[in-house]
């Protein structure tokens, strides 16, 4: 083959280009449809928060569902469950060398001793970033997420466009989010297909010697655990 | 079933948009649809597998068009129907239908923590023999079942490593179809890149897929 | 794996008929978007009708396109070009074993005795069913057809549908054509991924002996040319 | 590209529906979309390859969403943008920009009968050597393009038996990005099912593939 790769992707990237024209949705987020249209339609779907309104009432109303559960559902991941939970796990295995080896030998035990643990995150694997390695976390088949440490996930890694492309083209995809890798380092990429879930452990930046726990976890973000970023090094004084 | 949402590989899907301070849901009926579907989850007439399945049958068109909670709230619908917690016209209606019977929650409020932090294990405590070692070079089956299964085509027929033993976990293939929970082992096989995707792929990237013992076979 | 692939078929299918509900899209033919839906939106997309007509008029009023050669076009192959083509030039093979050879190792020329040829149909390849062999053309990638000799492919030869799964199931997929395929024939799909173009040649069915050639084109349907269908022996003392 | 026209074993498509007595065009406006398409491409500002890449690069959701000749007029307008015969203006209002020059057609009507009989051969009459023959085992490459390809994914990595060589052929894989026709051999691939979709394939049906040189490699 002499056509390269590359040449493709330019020709396809300027065609896909010239594909896009203006949408005109009248959609909430996250939908993989939110791209742009050349052929002016639009969709006028039923709108979704009617309809869930209505299956609502009527679950209730026929003694299916209690909505009391569905508040305190909602209430756990609007306030109780998301990343800094995670954030707070990476910040204890950066200062505390034997926890950081229990959490990669045993990730359930070591997240359960900070009280985290549980719905779709019953079975976690932390995986560690170090100079040589970066690790990615994918589910391609769906939107598999640890819940319990990192929360529900952002549309963008429930997105066909994230699923599609993290697995044959991780490099590509961290460009997209600014972070560009050494070809020297080796990118893996974790696909959630079974019932474990994973957590990167971002490598810990320099810069923040003798800061506390907290201060640190405050540093850690989503992204980085998902490992879509690094963390960066503190800024010289910066304080929290 | 190889369908659309089994995305690994594919082109075309346009690019990512990553969303400034994104909520946690975007609107009321995000989580009203998140926590709806929850507590019916509850009656235990379903389970992840099987919802998994249902949300992939919903026909291409849709599944692009829709956005992650409306794909669960027509998957929740299907799963409802079939089960007959409801009917057609109760759904298309919003209104009991005359004569139904009203039941009694059972995933009421005081049980949600306790359900969020325990969750639901698929990890199971029986003794199976696992036919893969660590290290141990496997190949992942050429297999294309109609049915729910969590092999994606991009592996099928691809030679990688065993990198570890997760343990015994519950059989989705079987599970989703409630054909039983057929417990096996599953294992994290690491590919090289270049071996999955050919020549330009990255040299030294690698791609670890989450692996019931049914399907691999040794290579 | 234990669970067999008919047990799950089986389970599949059901499920996907739980899927189907009425649907209701203002459209007309053709769209792989006419099954059913389980959540009550409505497509408004702008009339295709309406654009197209504004397209033409745009480039025939920038000198781009002249209205009488699509006129022409239009006329050819709703007038000239059709299956029908196809079923003389399988007649000819019937009665003419000499043409039938011919035809099978040189199909271009074989067809151009008859005098067709040509766009969509430039390289030819005839293949031939017997009682062994039966053969099933699809282009799983677009929708190639041989144009010269069965005209414009048929909306269903173009849908998803067909082109997802006659590769993998043919005999699924003969099956909802109503065509049993005896387990010791050899199915063999030829999918048109590059630019030949395939041409079953059905096996003439028993009866019909001393017909004429036209009156044997007359049974020939476009759908055995395409493989999906056999030619059944014509009822004794039925003339056409 | 892996795109979602690469439909070759995919599931959950529905039904195949066959329409009785159906007619060439099912609307006035299909038949214009295919005669307006045709036209346009007497300009030869662009060639089959190119056309086919313009439609398999309509986002999943339209391309599920159309019809086929909705495809064709989608793929015509990107087409037409990309070369400057229209702007996106134009296209939006139905009218000329002012002052935009009025051209003449060089595809007339007393064209047509000669170029539908003629067609566009993609054979190539150059002498260029075959890397493989008849009766010899081949593997289909494991490639990944970006860009176009005739190789569909299901037969990627899969090894059959060349059944024929077809001759010379210009290759679409640079010929749609206008990198030249590079013209090679293409052969008649066939591949017994059960090598191709695994054990509960019928075992005595096969599936022939016509692949450029550049596809293969020996097995």
């Amino acid at each position: 083959m002499t056509t390269s790769r590359r040449d493709l992707l330019t020709t396809a990237l300027s065609a896909a280009a010239g594909v896009a024209v203006t949408s005109n949705h009248p959609r909430a987020h996250g939908t993989d449809h939110d791209h742009a249209h050349d052929h002016g339609h639009q969709d006028v779907p039923s709108d979704p928060a009617l309809r869930v309104k209505a299956l609502e009432s009527l679950l209730v109303a026929k003694g299916l569902v209690d909505r009391a559960a569905v508040d305190a559902l909602i209430d756990t991941y609007e306030h109780k469950v998301g990343p800094r939970n995670g954030a707070r796990v990476v910040a204890r295995a950066w200062t505390d060398r034997a926890y950081k080896q229990r959490l990669l030998s045993d990730a359930d035990a070591a997240i359960a001793e900070l009280g985290y643990g549980g719905l779709q995150g019953e079975h976690m694997v932390v995986v560690e970033n170090t100079a040589n390695v970066h690790n990615l976390v994918v589910c391609t088949l769906c939107s598999c997420y640890p819940w319990p440490v990192l929360g529900l996930p952002p549309v963008w890694y429930k997105s066909a466009p994230y699923r599609s492309r993290a697995v044959i083209d991780p490099r590509g995809v961290l460009g997209e989010f600014g972070l560009e890798i050494d070809e020297n380092v080796e990118v893996r990429v974790w696909d959630s297909t079974a019932e474990l879930r994973y957590l990167v452990l971002p490598e810990r930046p320099g810069g923040g010697d003798g800061w506390s726990e907290e201060k640190l976890a405050a540093m850690v973000t989503r992204n980085a655990m998902i490992g879509v970023a690094k963390i960066a090094t503190p800024v010289h004084g910066d304080r929290a | 079933m190889n369908g659309v949402h089994d995305m690994g590989g594919m082109h075309g899907m346009g690019a990512i948009k990553e969303e400034k301070d994104e909520p946690v849901f975007h609107a009321t009926w995000e989580g009203r649809a998140y926590g709806v579907t929850r507590a019916m989850g509850g009656w235990r007439l379903w389970n992840l597998d099987a919802t998994r399945f249902q949300r992939e049958l919903i026909a291409p068109v849709d599944y692009f068009r829709m956005s992650y909670y409306e794909r669960w709230i027509a998957g929740l619908v299907e799963l409802m129907l079939k089960n007959n917690l409801v009917t057609r016209a109760e759904i298309e209606s919003g209104k009991s239908d005359s004569g139904a019977p009203v039941r009694t929650p059972t995933f009421t409020a005081d049980k949600v923590a306790a359900f969020v932090s325990k969750g639901m294990p698929a990890r199971r405590d029986v003794t199976v023999a696992a036919s893969f070692r660590a290290n141990q070079r496997v190949r992942a089956r050429n297999m294309n079942p109609m049915g729910h299964t969590r092999l994606p085509r991009y592996v099928r027929g691809k030679v990688g490593t065993v990198d570890r033993d997760h343990g015994i976990f519950v059989f989705p293939d079987t599970n989703a179809h409630f054909n039983g929970e057929k417990p096996q082992h599953v294992y994290s096989v690491r590919f090289v890149a270049r071996d999955v995707w050919g020549a330009e792929a990255s040299p030294r990237d690698s791609i670890y897929v989450d692996m019931w013992d049914d399907y691999l076979e040794p290579a």
